[in-house]
């Protein structure tokens, strides 16, 4: 029996597998599946300071080994989160990671106070991929400084884990990743979705309503690997590999690359119990080989 | 309408059998020892195991029949549904389900009044057994581009009093379903939908007319099928969405605001990733 | 009888369909196949100033709908493709595109000027997305002032069309894009690949000996959609699409979305007659509706 | 060695049969009326035609047999030859070649003896059969890891005078084909050898020191397969490269820089986009 516990910083998770957010909805549709607090983690959908209704449809459509998506962050809001959804997730025992956005500094401080009144948040994931209205609508998560100012900032007003969501549109990851460090962050998570278009050439017009939307699936891996791959040599603290962890092999690979977890994703739309799955599957590989999880992490490195 | 989330179960089972009705239009019937509670207008979301990496989403199928062998109707439009129609008994699929909602049954002294589009005949054919089954005989009109667009209408003869309709003609009444609805419908009846959108439009709007009640079985883009990528929101009048996988398929007709269906003007809201 | 042919500034070809750089050889391994020289044009393995041997295997691996490859841009070098293999390509009729690199605005300028010797060369292409030696090796393409100067010096030793390939990597596509139009670029490229990883898990190790490299194929598809999207409305001159291009149905998707031609890569690899193949089905797309392939470009905007 | 290029084709035809030789071996058989001019040593790259987008790229096979039933055997490896190795008869699929060199014929008066490693054994029961048929019937050392990994030993047996060995003694002798090389290996011999790259460099490294000509067919991922995308460098002693697939597969084992093969330290040349 070897141990599938990682660290994360202070954060440590009973195995190295987390559910990415927008992929779980709140963690409470799983009940007919498995039990979700047997995971390393959950990261919840996209939390925002008021509830949003998000794009009009289409909002979603498949791609080669891919898919996007345009939800246009549609969740509940921080208030109804913390009342409606976290009660039953903490009296069950689940490790909440509570991803939250949004367009204003200060608004991803608002979210972040209200988050701390409540007991059974285990972190916080920053999704830096919004622009900031205050500056023109740049990006937060594709500058530096921009990454740093936001890190910064929750970072004063919270104890609790904070890792920041990797944008792979940024052209200086490496220089984004450094400055959430600095900015005080105890992990990264790597990555987001890469904006992609489809068009219906029976239609002649974009497949999504909002023309443009993420990609996911496996179709990001070697990306988002190459991503992790890179910021390994980068920062000190943790990473979290994020793109098209479909199977336990795919969930490796990152930990290989230097991930100390992952998050499964769209896998989860294709089978509800993939993260389950993988999972016990990464074990499997450890005791094949008389390996920590722990033991995994950037081993293809050397 | 009844939510009957509970019991869903994600199954790996071997196809039994394929029966094509023409080329464009299979029964897919699957071996499923323990059974699938399955009821009329719930769907399930069909993969086959050995597609690898794409398609890479599973499809959403209505039920034609549940049980022990549970089936459903496909017609052939895409890379998936391809795949399913060249599917070899024996070749191993995933069904997640039941999911979704069912049909609402009609009510008192109202006669269930079934209007098909062609695929769109498999939640309805579902719900006219469990209607004949329960002392219920509907109505059903089913209509369809062609001759061949009216897959399983014998088996639809048995459970249902039918009225065909085909765009040339080439079998029962030329013309489309809302040419005969008006002669059937009336305060006695409730009527029941499933179709390509532009139809069901049309069936709800003769509906809203005559202020009687009609539900629909839509077909949005699911992802998940069970509530959790919020991929397939319907535009309701009052602004808001529902979400088809678990608030639907089956819907009051009369909530949705149909003219704002897919591609609306987008709201472009905080854009880059979602 | 619809028009298939398209106007790349002051170049006309054929019909919309070329070969991509690095996957098509020099266009002289098709004589099994079909006549080259019935394509809109080819894009030649990138030259260089010197021969290259290029990189130790394993080159290649496949991914989820998609292939990384780490050639290390092994080619014969600018001087012998004039002297061995344009003469060839010139007596055929072959609508030849060069696509060059190098790590110095000098050397740039020096393969430039032996092309600017030969006949039969119709266009130039900059393949950006290196290292510059002399500038820290910052990659020329993730840098619009950079970008820029190379264009800039090309452009003044040469009358021929100059097409300029984005890299997928830089952060502000745009503003390169923009920056190479008015430096004198008469066409965009777009895209060349993203860097990826692929691990062995069995191994333990990364797939390819230089450890990461280009992904290509279906998977990039949407990605490379959505840039040429955006840079359609960014910029005057045409933009020619590639990426994932394997079917009509993929090549009139960049179409609609703006582009003006496509460009067909690792499609060749899995069908040596996929790019002839392509431009009938877009004959055949035109045909159907009455529209010239010009009248193509950019429909899916409006 | 004679590249024989010229006349490439690009078909797509239908599986004809499979056969299976346990679970992890197939020979796949198609029907090509209008033939396939394959020689022993060539390959062709093939691809399932329903596969969609992954697996992407087509997969190299040695000719079996060429002709108009040109045939493959396949070891299951992954996902493509998963996908072979489930194929039914009437399956599309898409055969380019013949691609690559030959084997070159032993030099007057020497006898080859060709060296099969498990499915290595493709193009050498293609080449023995050849040879036969000139009259000239080789010596064969045919090794696997048990007796289930050496496929089609009846075949050679009828063709070439064989002696096999397997690494637990479950066939043949107790060992592997290095151990009885020695003892066949004669100034009045050639080599011919095909396996798992560990068993040709030990094999080449045999001839090397008895100064015995040794060819080997190698194996190396491909991309296009017929010369245009240069992912299948080989490694050679002056500290260039030759392309398996135009240059080989079949090479001069003398020629090549065994250690430096796959995973040579990387010459990291202008990384990027390569
Ligand atoms: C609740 C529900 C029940 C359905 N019941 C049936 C049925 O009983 N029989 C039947 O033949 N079809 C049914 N459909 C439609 C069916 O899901 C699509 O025809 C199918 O997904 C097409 O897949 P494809 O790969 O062949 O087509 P492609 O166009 O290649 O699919 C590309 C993507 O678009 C999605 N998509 C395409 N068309 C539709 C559509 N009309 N509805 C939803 N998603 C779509 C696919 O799921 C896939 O993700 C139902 C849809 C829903 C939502
Ligand atoms: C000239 C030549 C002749 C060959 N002849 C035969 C034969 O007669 N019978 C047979 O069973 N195999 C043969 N092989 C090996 C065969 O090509 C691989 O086993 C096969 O490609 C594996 O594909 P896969 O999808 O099952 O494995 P995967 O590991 O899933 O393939 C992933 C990728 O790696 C490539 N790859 C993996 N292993 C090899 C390998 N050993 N050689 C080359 N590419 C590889 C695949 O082509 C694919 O692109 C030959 C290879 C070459 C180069
Ligand atoms: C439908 C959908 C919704 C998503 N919503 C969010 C979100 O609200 N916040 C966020 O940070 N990431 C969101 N993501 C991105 C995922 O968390 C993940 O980073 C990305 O999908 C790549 O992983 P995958 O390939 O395993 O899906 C969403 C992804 C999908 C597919
Ligand atoms: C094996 C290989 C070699 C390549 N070599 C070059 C090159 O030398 N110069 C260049 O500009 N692009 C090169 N590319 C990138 C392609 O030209 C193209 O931009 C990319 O592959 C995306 O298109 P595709 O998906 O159709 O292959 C290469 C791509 C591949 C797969
Ligand atoms: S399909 Fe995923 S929420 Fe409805
Ligand atoms: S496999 Fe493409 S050059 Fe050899």
């Amino acid at each position: 029996m070897t141990s599938q516990a990682v660290r994360i910083g202070e954060l440590t998770l009973r195995n190295p597998v987390l559910t990415a957010s927008g992929c779980f909805g709140y963690g409470l549709e799983y009940d007919d599946f498995y039990d979700v607090a047997t995971l390393g983690g959950i990261c919840t959908k996209g939390l925002s300071l008021h509830p949003r209704l998000g794009n009009a449809p289409e909002r979603i459509c498949e791609t080669a080994a891919g898919m996007l998506n345009a939800i246009g962050l549609a969740n509940v809001g921080v208030e109804a989160f913390c009342t409606e959804k976290l009660p039953t997730l903490r009296r069950r025992g689940v490790t909440v990671v509570a991803n939250i956005f949004a367009s204003s500094v200060e608004d991803f401080v608002a979210i972040t106070e209200r988050l701390e009144r409540e007991e059974g948040v285990a972190a916080i994931e920053l999704n830096v991929s919004c622009p900031n209205v205050k500056e023109g609508g740049i990006e937060f998560g594709k500058d530096p400084r921009m990454s740093a100012r936001v890190t910064d900032a929750v970072r004063k007003k919270t104890k609790l884990p904070l890792w920041v969501k990797m944008s792979p549109e940024a052209g200086d990851i490496a220089g984004v990743a450094v400055a959430c460090e600095s900015a005080g962050a105890d992990a990264l998570t790597a990555i987001n979705t890469i904006r992609g278009l489809s068009i219906d050439v029976g239609k002649q017009r974009a497949r999504l309503a909002n023309a443009t939307g993420g990609l996911s699936g496996p179709a990001l891996r070697p990306i988002a690997l190459r991503i992790v791959w890179e910021l390994a040599s980068k920062v000190s603290i943790p990473i979290i590999g994020i793109g098209g962890v479909f199977t336990a092999n795919d969930a490796i690979e990152f930990m290989l690359a230097g991930a100390t977890a992952v998050q499964v994703g769209t896998a989860n739309f294709t089978d509800p119990r993939a993260a389950r799955t993988i999972a016990d599957g990464i074990e499997t590989y450890c005791e094949a080989r008389g390996l920590s999880a722990m033991e995994l992490v950037g081993r293809a490195r050397t | 309408m009844a939510d009957t989330k509970r019991g869903r179960e994600l199954l790996t089972v071997p196809l039994l059998r394929r029966e094509s009705i023409g080329e464009q239009y299979h029964v897919l019937t699957f071996d499923v020892p323990q059974g699938v509670a399955a009821r009329a207008g719930q769907f399930t979301m069909l993969r086959g195991d050995e597609w690898g990496d794409a398609p890479l989403l599973p499809r959403p199928m209505s039920y034609l029949t549940a049980g022990t062998t549970p089936s459903v109707l496909i017609k052939v439009i895409g890379e998936g549904t391809a795949r399913m129609a060249r599917a070899a008994p024996g070749e191993p699929f995933t069904l997640l389900g039941p999911l979704g909602n069912t049909w609402q049954l009609p009510s008192q002294g109202r006669r269930p009044l079934l209007v098909a589009g062609g695929v769109g005949i498999a939640p309805l054919l579902f719900f006219a057994r469990e209607l004949t089954a329960a002392g219920i005989r509907p109505i059903a009109i089913y209509g369809g581009r062609t001759a061949r667009d009216v897959p399983l209408e014998d088996e639809l003869v048995e459970v249902a009093d039918v009225h065909v309709t085909t765009e040339d003609g080439s079998r029962g009444r030329k013309g489309r379903v809302t040419d005969v609805l008006p002669e059937l419908a009336s305060d006695e009846t409730e009527i029941y939908a499933c179709g390509p959108d532009r139809m069901m439009a049309a069936v709800a709007e003769q509906c809203a007319l005559r202020h009687l009640r009609c539900d629909v079985s839509l077909e949005t883009p699911m992802a998940c099928g069970y509530g959790v990528c919020l991929g397939c929101p319907v535009p309701l009048n009052d602004g808001s969405y529902l979400y088809a996988c678990t608030q639907g398929p089956c819907v009051d007709a009369a909530r949705i605001a149909w003219g704002a269906g897919a591609h609306a003007p987008a709201r472009k809201e905080i854009r880059g990733t979602p």
